[in-house]
């Protein structure tokens, strides 16, 4: 096999083996190629993602800081600097003290009323969405398409063009001003994007077991119930991250169908907000903002990674 | 009647999508404890059809009677059928035994009966020992067993099988199969089997039904199907590697090419009389006698060797005949390289011939 | 033969039911399910639109009444600044918040993909404030962005002190102020999206380029970006259905000041219709940004769904 | 009976004088106060008042602008009629001046109770500020003007104003009717003359808003009472804003003449407006409730209540008959023109809502961008005007 | 020097995972001009492997060389390979015709010079009238030539193959191959293939190495890899169907097992000398003599057909020989059916044995 040929190939080659040392020999760079810890690319890709997290972290600090500092120490200072008398007056203010008209029992009054409309909410729009999205994606029906392309545009209509509609509406169900009725504007308003994931994930999970299970017998809700639920959580979770912000933040369907025993946190946020007495209390402000994200921040905290796999599983494709 | 006893019988079978027509008028008639499988290309409605005859999809037009029952507009699980599905399709988050004891459970079974129909199920193919295991803990051939038992369980008169075995690896895919042919001759049930694995389709199958954009081209018996195509298509589409064919003209017992002609006295003719026409002969690679047993073929010839592939228990040769390629099978035993002339010889009688214009067997 | 297969087929026909039922009542259940989306779609979603779209054409003031005004609503409508004011500043917010929110989100998601250490956290960090309100975003980049207590301030501070900042406060800028918030809240879900779509691209098509020699910007701008077609698409329209809505976010941010120099279309219709008690007017206003939707969504869906049927 | 009233006094000031309707109405015995109030002004609450009485899910009471703000709630019989007690009670005679009831009569009947009357015709001064720059206290228009460039050296702001819209429809409306007089003011406003508007004395009026935009220059505050709260602490020299300021300034503990003063119309004319805040009273179908909202409504305008009412909201009360003892310098002067009869209408009671938004939208413009002149802001005007309803 | 001319040598690559090794101490030298094909079952590092050779894997340890050249170091595109995968991982944005040209553009070729490679690429390849087609727009046999395009352009020295056919369906896998086969017949490259279907392996490949668990268990021609297997595990894995394994005792010359014995003295061992010990037998299927060649054999013996596989070409029996399965692969015109006695030959010859204990052969 060793013709002549291939030795000038070799000889023709010879620079390379200064360069790189000999085939005879196997010398030569090995293994791993040496890196160093701080290559530049390395600088460059962590330096933007620590600038972009202090840019997005800026606020949350700011708000913290503020939130544990007294009046005057914000009014002389800086607002990135960390307080030099740390006071959590503002925190229990905001709780429990700051006053709207003649009501001074602060967000807590309002929190409870949150709790009321969001689990119920987040229950019913969920459900409801999930079950129109398997619709969708499993039993089309002739027009069904249709429905669901209205529903999306829906997605675009401002809420101010239905505001009017939806009171007249709920008048004539006789919902108006009840908890339910704001369930069922929640359920509506939360249907295009929620349906759409919904629709989005269903349709990606293997037509195959759906249909086996129909060979099995099972119906339409026993396929939901039992096949497709228990495989369905990342959908759930990031519909559920979807809702649970969404509702507990919402602030104009709140106010506006239901009655203030039921009023949301977030009505008292902007009543403490914009309730200015005198100078606006800043740290009172940064508290009760605090205290109303908390719900959908630990949310989001908690869930970690599920959201953004089911957003690939949800929103990606389809 | 005289009939013979008809265990899926398709009627004028339409389906449409759209403007798409995926399945036009098909007929078909499958006997009682028959193997049929439906063998063709991708695309070609095999999977379309089965899901008719399960169910799953609504035909256009058209009437399917399983067992003497006309069942077009039932529910699937009220037509006596099992499916086993290429993905397995098994519920992820239900142990074996769950997924073998759901579709008995809608049924509301007896807890009882459902259990001894598990047992058994679960004894035939060998899968006691994974009752409890969910199905990501399998392997795919374990899955694609509880696939198979959960239509073993139902009871079925009519198992549909689509493509079962294609996600599995070549050396699991013959095992299964082996299991599948074994589980036939068992239970005796009717089995539609579709796969566009010739292999699969040949050794399996009691009859074979080679679709064609939404049409049977041929029905028939494997060796039917494998030695007396009825049309070039399925002369092509059967055997690997595929046939042979010879451009030329038929002319008074005698096929004539560029540079050749061969006497087609062996031959038997698909009609009595057959005018002279241009037409294109089939020819095997394993028909192609090579060696010792040339002599014993009425007509000889000589071809170089351009391509060998060794393929273990035998060999397949590429040469040149008449311009175009044309492919030998010889024994694996056999040592020829690149360049080598081959004297070869063809049987007229193991060959085909098809009309050049309608491409169907004369 | 064939006259056995016949008499066989009628035979079976006669035995069983072969009466196709009715289309109506086949999987009743789903159709039933689906009551509460078709109910949506068509009692809300269409309902109400033409509702509000009859009833900008009346002259309705504080409570909606069926007089017939014609067209004069539209008339008011386009010759008053504000509106104008309103759609150049939802026009300008728009576009700009697209770009940057596809840019900003692919690139962070860019850089997430690159197997980098703590992607968690980063992730998190850039995803949290999704989880606040609009009313919240307002209001503390309200306060970073104040002049006398925020930013500039603070930079100030450190002695440079022409440094000014204060979009706020700027009639000719303030809409970046408010973009520069809406960056912040919104850009975590889309490079979430983004995200998930690079992860499902597949790896082979990394390696094939890295083979060919393409470097790594110049696969994400030739391959990655022309393939995650879909993944925009749908990032462009969750930031397109939220900029209609642009509206806490001015709120509570500026209340459309300086000078009416942040107005938005929203606000106009609230504005309209219960400030100054013309619901006729807001109606009008609303048709017009239903009408914008209509527009910029219809050419999208024929080239999204339109090509599908033909194909 | 539990009555839910909806508001929107949540500042400091006013919080503290609906507390005074509270503590009478509780002090019944029979009835409860339960306040709803939303904060964020008007603009906030009305959507969710009117949204309330549309739905059929009304409060029992709610405070409005009294004007033509409610004419179609009562059109559509959505409102209570009050007439009965008002004739049983006399209100015909003793509120004064009687425009007010006026505004509250539809028809001939009575739909709301007037609480207070509130003008708008201010400005509020800082001695302080003035002090520091060692300059006098002005007491008119002009003279403000002739200081506001050293005072501006001084590093003050001569004129605070927010950038609530109505703020600077209202500085305007104030401007106008000081400056070009009650003749001029009342023939645009009450008669909708848009050549009036184009005349000489609006000519001047726009003038003056055009320098006092220059004067208002930094003050980078959205809230009134913000804007209310750098005259208090001396940061600005002063605010064209209704007497409700009063109440910021009470509650910030100065004292009327020596640590703040007032001109009423500017020190030019002399004049208030009469307008105020009245309550409205949802028809409700439990003849109970309906009881319970007549008891308040004869609540609200009783003589005690008016008393503490107005003392705390800074603001006058709408019955001739009470006697404020100890009311500070600034109310007095009120309350001297409010007896000699110099009174002007509200803006509210003579524009629909729709044209004063599009006049506040008109002049938030105008006073946040230097590019816009007087004579076009003054066009624009007029055109808004001709087209009023 | 007196090595053979090497095109690719591997020394000593070892890569880890953390705690899992998949490739340990690997040594692998490919001849220039010479198609390696790599196979294993699935997970045995196969494309580990490949992608070290490609730099898209980092070794933790070891060298590579291609062409005398130690490219550990070097990156993918500076190492002259090319690379076709299983996925093709086209640019799906791209025409055919952008995607062949995409990395010479970026290496800054002259226009010309890429115009007339691709050119040159898409007539060997067959694809001149798909240039201006998107991939979305092609079949999977085309996309599958328009990735090996890709390399081909390249001008590589060294073609890298990972499952390539894996997802065609079987007659376009049969297609494609021999394609593959004649461009490598053509261009004289060397080339590396992963596969774990062993007909590809066995058609294709120069010199077959067979991988377990990061391992090359055995290198060799496909016909030493199929008639001289060194362990059990590759005459397992190699041939479908698989070998017939017969649990014994070598003593003396003889196999020896319970109910008959083999005299062995046809038998080539791998050593003059072996100690007596239990031994395997292995039989190929193929190597079973029945009919008129049962004479020819050696050792004769009579067994009861269980189950028929008809495969068009040839017919697969399965019988039971001392309790256990024993395939014998029949010509396909045979006509045997279940319950026939069956008389069949052994031809020690053609047997393999190993050792019972490491499997190895004897
Ligand atoms: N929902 C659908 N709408 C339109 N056409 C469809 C639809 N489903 C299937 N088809 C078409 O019907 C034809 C037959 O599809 P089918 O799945 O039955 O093929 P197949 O023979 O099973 O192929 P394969 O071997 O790939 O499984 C295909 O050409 C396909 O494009
Ligand atoms: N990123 C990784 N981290 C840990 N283990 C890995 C990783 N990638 C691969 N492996 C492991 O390395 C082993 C070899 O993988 P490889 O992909 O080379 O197998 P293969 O022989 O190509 O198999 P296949 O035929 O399925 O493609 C597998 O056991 C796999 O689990
Ligand atoms: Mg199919
Ligand atoms: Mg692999």
């Amino acid at each position: 096999m060793a013709d002549p040929a291939s030795l000038n190939t070799l000889a023709a080659l010879d620079p390379v083996h200064e360069r790189t040392g000999s085939v005879g020999d196997m010398t030569g760079p090995r293994g791993r190629r040496p890196r160093r810890a701080f290559s530049r690319a390395n600088i460059f890709l962590y330096g933007t993602l620590i600038l972009v997290s202090v840019y997005y972290l800026l606020p949350l600090w700011v708000m913290v800081m503020t939130s544990l500092k007294g009046m005057p120490e914000i009014r002389m200072g800086n607002i990135f600097a960390p307080p030099m008398e740390v006071t959590f007056q503002p925190w229990v203010k905001a709780w429990a003290e700051a006053c709207t008209g003649l009501n001074c029992e602060g967000l807590s009054r309002g929190f409870w009323n949150s709790v009321r409309i969001l689990v119920p909410s987040v229950i019913v729009s969920i459900a409801v969405a999930s079950v129109s999205g398997y619709a969708l994606a499993r039993w089309r029906f002739k027009g069904s398409e249709t429905f669901f392309a209205i529903l999306l545009i829906g997605a675009f209509i401002p809420y101010q063009v239905m505001l009017y509609p939806i009171v007249i509406l709920l008048r004539e169900l006789g919902l108006y001003g009840s908890l339910w009725g704001l369930v069922l504007v929640h359920t509506i308003f939360g249907m295009p994007i929620n349906v759409l994931l919904f629709r989005n994930y269903f349709a990606a999970m293997p037509e195959e077991l759906f249909k086996a299970a129909r060979v099995d017998g099972a119906g339409f809700w026993r396929i939901f119930l039992q096949i497709m639920l228990p495989m369905s959580l990342p959908i759930f979770v990031v519909s559920m991250i979807i809702q649970v912000t969404g509702i507990w933040n919402d602030f104009l369907f709140g106010v506006v169908y239901t009655r203030p025993e039921n009023y949301p946190m977030t009505v008292q946020l902007n009543n403490i907000v914009n309730s200015v007495q005198g100078v606006k209390e800043y740290n009172v402000n940064m508290a009760a903002t605090l205290l109303t994200g908390l719900v959908p921040l630990i949310v989001y905290f908690a869930s970690g990674k599920l959201f953004v796999r089911g957003i690939a599983a949800g929103a990606v494709k389809g | 009647m005289l009939v013979p006893n008809h265990s899926v019988r398709i009627r004028d079978l339409t389906l449409t999508y759209g403007a798409i027509t995926v399945l036009r008028d098909l007929n078909l008639d499958i006997h009682d404890g028959e193997f049929l499988v439906l063998l063709g290309s991708s695309g070609c409605g095999k999977s379309t059809l089965l899901n008719c005859i399960a169910g799953l999809l609504e035909p256009t037009d058209g009437q399917i009677f399983i067992k003497g029952r006309n069942v077009t507009w039932l529910e699937p699980s009220e037509r006596g059928i099992g499916m086993v599905f290429q993905s397995y399709a098994l519920y992820p988050q239900m142990t074996v035994r769950g997924n073998l004891s759901f579709g008995l459970k809608n049924a509301r079974m007896a807890q009882a009966e459902i259990e001894a129909r598990v047992a058994k199920a679960a004894r035939i193919l060998q899968i006691e020992p994974l009752l409890d295991r969910k199905p990501a803990a399998l392997s795919g051939g374990q899955r694609q067993r509880v696939a198979i038992g959960r239509a073993l369980v139902r009871d079925v008169d009519v198992f549909l099988f689509d493509e079962p075995l294609s996600n599995l690896d070549a050396k699991l895919r013959a095992d299964l199969r082996v299991e599948i042919k074994r589980l036939h001759q068992d239970l005796d049930n009717t089995m539609i089997y579709v796969t566009h694995d010739q292999v699969e389709a040949m050794t399996l199958a009691d009859r074979i039904a080679i679709m064609r954009s939404g049409k049977v081209m041929q029905l028939g018996t494997p060796d039917e199907i494998y030695n007396r195509p009825q049309s070039k298509y399925v002369a092509d589409f059967i055997g690997s590697p595929s046939m042979n064919f010879l451009d030329g003209h038929y002319e008074r017992g005698t096929f004539r090419a560029e540079g050749f002609q061969i006497d087609m006295a062996g031959y038997q003719l698909g009609a009595p009389q057959v005018a002279d026409r241009p037409a294109i002969l089939g020819i095997r690679p394993e028909h192609v006698a090579t060696g010792a047993l040339v002599n014993a073929a009425p007509i000889k010839g000589e071809v170089t060797v351009d391509l060998v592939e060794p393929m273990g228990a035998d060999t397949l040769v590429w040469a040149q005949v008449a311009g175009k390629p044309f492919r030998i099978r010889m024994d694996g035993q056999a040592r020829v390289v690149r360049g080598d002339r081959l004297t070869i010889g063809i049987d007229p009688s193991k060959a085909s011939m098809f009309d050049a214009k309608t491409e169907e067997r004369l | 033969m064939a006259t056995t297969h016949e008499a066989s087929a009628i035979a079976e026909s006669r035995a069983a039911p072969a009466r196709r039922p009715m289309r109506l009542f086949r999987n009743l259940s789903a159709k039933i399910a689906s009551l509460p989306m078709v109910l949506v779609a068509v009692v809300i979603f269409v309902g109400c639109t033409v509702w509000t779209v009859v009833h900008s054409f009346t002259n309705s003031r504080l409570l909606p009444k069926l007089e017939w005004d014609g067209l004069s609503q539209y008339e008011r409508l386009w010759s008053t600044p504000r509106w104008y004011v309103s759609i150049e500043n939802l026009a300008i917010f728009g576009i700009l918040s697209m770009i940057f929110t596809l840019a900003i989100g692919f690139v962070l998601a860019a850089l997430l993909d690159r197997k980098i250490r703590g992607e968690d956290v980063i992730r998190t960090i850039i995803l949290y404030p999704f989880a606040l309100s609009f009313v919240v975003t307002g209001l503390v980049w309200q306060w970073i962005l104040n002049p006398e207590l925020g930013l500039q301030s603070v930079v100030r501070s450190w002695g440079w002190q022409s440094f000014t900042f204060d979009p706020l406060y700027d009639a000719d800028i303030v809409i970046y102020g408010i973009l520069i918030a809406a960056l912040w809240q919104g850009t975590g879900l889309i490079m979430c999206i983004m995200l998930a779509g690079l992860r499902g691209v597949d790896e082979e098509i990394w390696k094939a380029a890295k083979i060919d020699g393409i470097p790594t910007w110049k696969t994400y701008t030739h391959v990655i970006i022309p393939m995650m077609r879909p993944v925009f698409v749908t990032s462009l329209v969750l930031i397109a259905s939220g900029i209609v809505k642009v509206y806490d976010l001015v709120i509570a941010q500026t209340g459309g000041g300086p000078g009416g120099s942040s107005e938005v279309p929203a606000k106009y219709v609230m504005d309209s219709m219960f400030a100054a008690q013309n619901l006729g007017q807001g109606f009008a206003a609303s048709t017009m940004m239903l009408l914008s939707v209509i527009i910029i969504l219809i050419p999208w869906a024929y080239l999204e769904f339109g090509g599908k049927k033909r194909g | 009976v539990d009555l839910e009233v909806t508001h929107w006094w949540t500042s400091g000031g006013e919080a503290n004088a609906v507390a005074k309707f509270a503590e009478a109405l509780n002090a019944t015995g029979t009835h409860t106060w339960v306040d709803g109030a939303i904060a964020g002004g008007g603009d906030t609450a009305r959507p969710i008042m009117i949204s309330r009485i549309l739905g059929g899910d009304p409060m029992d009471a709610f405070q409005f602008n009294h004007g033509r703000q409610a004419e179609e709630l009562i059109e559509a019989g959505l409102l209570l009629d009050l007439t009965d007690v008002a004739e049983a009670n006399g209100w015909k005679d003793l509120v004064n001046p009687s425009d007010l009831l006026d505004a509250c009569t539809y028809e001939g009947r009575i739909y709301c109770v007037p609480v207070n009357i509130h003008s708008w015709q201010w400005m509020w001064l800082s001695n302080k500020a003035y002090e520091d720059a060692g300059l006098a206290v002005p007491t008119n228009w002009q003279e403000f003007v002739d200081t506001a460039d050293e005072l501006r050296a001084a590093g003050k702001i001569p004129l605070a104003l927010g950038g609530q819209p109505w703020q600077s429809g209202g500085a305007f409306q104030v401007m106008a009717v000081a400056l070009a007089g009650e003749e001029a003011w009342l023939k645009v406003y009450r008669d909708k003359d848009a050549e009036a508007v184009m005349g000489p004395e609006f000519t001047s009026v726009f003038e003056a808003a055009a320098q006092a935009r220059e004067f208002a220059q930094g003050s980078n505050v959205q809230d009134w009472n913000q804007a209310t709260n750098l005259v208090i602490t001396d940061q600005a020299g002063a605010q064209i804003m209704g007497d409700w300021a009063q109440g910021e300034f009470a509650l910030a503990g100065e004292v009327a003449g020596t640590d703040y003063t007032c001109l009423p119309g500017l020190g030019v004319t002399e004049v208030i407006s009469t307008g105020g805040d009245a309550f409205y009273f949802p028809a409700q179908d439990d003849p109970e409730v309906t009881q319970a909202q007549k008891d308040l409504a004869q609540l609200l305008i009783s003589p005690e209540v008016q008393v503490s009412f107005n003392a705390a909201k800074g603001s006058l009360p709408v019955r001739g008959d009470v006697n404020l003892e100890d009311v500070n310098d600034c109310t007095r002067k009120g309350l001297d023109i409010l007896a000699a009869g110099n009174i002007v209408p509200a803006t509210e009671q003579l524009l629909s809502p729709d044209t004063a938004q599009q006049i506040n939208d008109l002049m938030t413009e105008f006073w946040a961008s230097t590019d816009m002149s007087a004579a076009d802001a003054q066009q624009r005007f007029s055109d808004i005007i001709a087209n009023a309803d």
